[in-house]
């Protein structure tokens, strides 16, 4: 059911870990629903330079963390703010229908580690 | 190729040498039609008849007693709703329990829309159920008493001669989906006190697509599927020959043996279940006593439970789950949450059922490749993390 | 061993070799379970969905139309059922037919005991039915038509598209039971306009206890068979899928050459009618033109067909009869009756069903050993005593 | 479904025929329902000295006229009025269920035969 490529971030996940000097951390989706991710983004110069994961979820929850990791890395903040749920989808050679949310899931990941590191940096710049 | 170990048995199984040599003939030099007076037909319908009491024999019934149906699903459908069109005018009460598989659920999920009540009766962390439930919940109007034999996911044997008395002194009629016990455990159909029982060839190593119905001397359901009138008018459609042989074959061949290798795969269920639980935050799930023999089945917090299936595949192990993700719905399997598991455990569920073609080696492979991923899997998971930070923060608050 | 002459296809095919080789990887070195993620169960889904596209391409379907099923008695039952649950709120009448075979007639009779009414099409001597009729017969509460797409017992083709048209023009959904036609003639549901087409995997070498439903994009019956949620939720069971690889594999091998497999097989049946159409005081029954290639039907006066079947069989061949003898009744064959054959004459039906294993040899030896049967039973007959007397008094008074 | 004597009196029926000098003719069944028997006996000083059939009808038919046939041959004629169509049934080793209207054909058959005996007795006695 699921595409090669999709097999392979599984199999060997891109960015897994955490990412001790990261300065943007998101945490998406819940335990009951099975599926939960936590994103850690290191930001620099508005550029993402690194990027990691930790997943707890289905074969396509961990495929797609992998993805979206993988895809904002080397982006500015704007540009990772754009990536959406059918991109990262598009770049698994696709999804399942019925595992569609989780490539939602990891767009919003990525928004979330941002909104966090914008948080922040308001915080920075408020002290 | 590498090794694979393949502890799926509960879901299907391989098919047996020698049911597949029985079928044989009549996969090649045999036409095999039971309903025609010529040679080749007189042939077929022997060789229908013999399977019959095969059957029959293999669970205390008399051979007249048995029909033979495209399946366990087709077993229990056309059961529960056969009783439901033959007592339509005694009543629209069925009692039934939490933890049937979907065949039942979802044939009296349907009778529910169509105006019937059930009543299903709670399990208790063993997925068992209390005999004072059940007494209490028969009504006047009760027409149908449905519980299965033994879970298909966490392997609880449950007290159907029990439940069975109690149908007979009510005069209830009591069905039983005995998909997952026939060939694996002791199974009589009057020590059972049982008026309707399922079966399913691949669950014993018969082909797909083939099943029983017992039905009690006396009792005559309506049929589900009407036509040409085979299996004495109550089951139409030309019998499948070469597949009614091989259920015959194989279910023969799984009960000949069948306190020795209930010995023998319980010994390596208990091994496996010892070495598995030995992983912390692990649990065994259904009755640790009395429970299928080749059922091994677990949860391991904060893991998923499809993914550890496909990192399984990878080690060359076929094993499933009941996690929401491998089916496409979002909440995990009914049984496990009947059993009473939270939604973020019951996620991570394993299940491993053995049969007598699993060896002592398969054992040890499985003992061997599971807790690396398992433990592999808690590495990557933020539930993991957090869970192993509030132990470190409440053991430092000491 | 002698030489037999299997001449039933009609009732079951041997299994095709090339479908036998198909399945026998899932009949022996793989379980087959098709819902599972690991490596064995990636393999059967792909191998059941293979067979999907291979049945929707011999019926000029999509895939995704195709649903299998245990065989043409659950498609007809599915069908017929299902429609009716479906339009329950839109009206209770259904047209037919008289010559439908068990699995739709007898559905249809289940259906009018719940309160639906069924108008049953006249034929005419050939089985064939009148548009006109067909016409006349709609109401504003029709619900379903459902015609066979050829006769099982005299080979009649039907004129299936020009139904489909008038049931599409009327907005009635339209079943047909394709079991004697997939595989023999050309079928293609758009050609044909159905909504719903039933098929059997053993009436064209596939194997036995398999069968199909199509139904057309946008249509969703409701299930016959609630359980696991196989086939898109709708047709539950663990998949059989040796079957279907199986059923896949031989309309595939059917479908291949079945111009020239038809032209030959009409050549031979034609040889076969004509030498047995010489014996004196028999009929062809069926429309001698729009037939099927492989079915040749025949009434012998004063001969009783079952009596005729058991010493063809002593003479090497397997043929089968309409009387009523054979299948227990009292009246014979409903499809004889509605074609107006007499009481008397249409207890000595044969019916020889041919198909591509069969050979020009088998003609030539069925066209010796059958007139000496005929002529055996006639001479033993005290109805042929008195035909062969009033005849020679007729001729006398002249 | 049949017996081997059944199949072996269908194979090969025993006294199929007319019987030219035959005093007692007696023909049950109709063709509507599929079986009809005409059976030919020769009585001689009460005693049943030879017995023909013909018949149109199935195996079982066929079968039971033969065997019918067979038993009241040098039988009296009490003794043959006697002939149980169960006794048929049992001399063949059974019948499937839905055959045994057969056997009472057979037997019906034999009766109807010494009725007409009876009859053409009686008639010749008040010539
Ligand atoms: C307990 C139980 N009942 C019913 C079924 C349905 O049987 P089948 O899939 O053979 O129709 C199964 C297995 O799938 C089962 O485990
Ligand atoms: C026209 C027709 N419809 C339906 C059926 C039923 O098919 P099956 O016996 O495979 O269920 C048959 C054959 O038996 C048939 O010839």
């Amino acid at each position: 059911m699921y595409s090669e490529k999709v097999m392979d971030h599984f199999s060997n996940p891109r960015n897994v870990g955490e990412l001790p000097d990261a300065n943007g951390i998101g945490q998406v989706g819940n335990a009951v629903c099975g599926d939960i991710m936590k994103i850690y983004l290191k930001i620099e110069d508005n550029i993402i330079t690194d990027a990691k994961f930790k997943t707890f979820g289905c074969g396509a929850a961990v495929a797609t963390s992998s993805m979206a990791t993988e895809l904002v890395k080397g982006k500015t903040v704007e540009e990772a703010l754009e990536l959406s749920n059918k991109a990262v989808a598009e770049a698994l050679d696709g999804l399942p229908p019925q595992k569609m949310h989780c490539s939602v899931l990891a767009e919003e990941g990525i928004k979330a580690a941002i909104d966090d590191y914008h948080a922040r940096q308001a915080q920075k710049e408020a002290v | 190729m590498s090794k694979i170990v393949y502890a799926d048995n509960a879901a299907t199984t391989f098919l047996s040498k020698h049911a597949l040599e029985a079928m044989m003939p009549f996969l090649t030099d045999q036409p095999g039609n039971a309903s025609t007076v010529y040679a080749y037909g007189r042939a077929a319908k022997r060789a229908v008849e013999d399977a019959r009491s095969k059957v029959a024999a293999a669970i205390g019934a008399k051979p007249e007693e048995v029909y033979f149906t495209s399946g366990g699903t087709e077993s229990d459908n056309w059961a529960i709703k056969g009783v439901v069109e033959l007592r339509k005018n005694k009543g629209k009460h069925i009692i039934s329990t939490e933890i049937e598989h979907h065949a039942v659920q979802h044939t009296l999920q349907y009778l529910e829309k169509q105006g019937y009540e059930v009543t299903y009766l709670k399990v208790d962390q063993y997925g068992n159920i209390s005999l004072d439930d059940l007494r209490a919940a028969i009504r006047p109007d009760t027409i149908l008493i449905t519980v299965m034999t033994a879970n298909n996911e966490i392997g609880t044997i449950l007290p159907i001669a029990e439940i069975g008395a109690i149908a007979q002194e009510k005069g209830i009629l009591f069905h039983t989906d005995a998909v997952q016990a026939v060939g694996h455990i002791p199974v009589n159909v009057s020590e059972m006190n049982v008026d309707l029982l399922s079966l399913s060839g691949h669950k014993f190593k018969g082909p797909k697509g083939t099943g029983a119905l017992y039905m009690k001397k006396g009792l005559r359901l309506p049929a589900l599927l009407q036509g040409g009138g085979q299996e004495r008018g109550v089951r139409s459609g030309t019998e499948n020959v070469p597949g009614i042989v091989g259920l015959g074959a194989a279910l023969e061949e799984a009960t000949a043996n069948l306190g020795e290798s209930m010995k023998r795969l319980a010994a390596m269920r208990e091994k496996l279940v010892k070495g598995l639980t030995a992983i912390p935050y692990t649990r065994l799930t259904g009755d640790p006593v009395h429970r299928l023999p080749g059922i091994a089945s677990f949860v391991f917090e904060c893991v998923e439970g499809e993914s550890m299936v496909l990192l399984l595949d990878q080690n060359g192990i076929c094993g499933s789950s009941g996690s929401a993700c491998s089916s496409g719905s979002l909440d995990p399997s009914h049984v496990l949450m009947a059993i009473g598991l939270p939604h973020e455990i019951a996620h991570g569920s394993l299940r491993l059922s053995l049969n007598e073609d699993n060896t002592e080696e398969d054992i040890d492979y499985l003992l061997e490749k599971i807790p690396p991923v398992i433990e592999r899997l808690r590495a990557m998971s933020p539930l993991w993390e957090d869970k192993m930070a509030g132990i470190a923060a409440a053991a430092a608050a000491k």
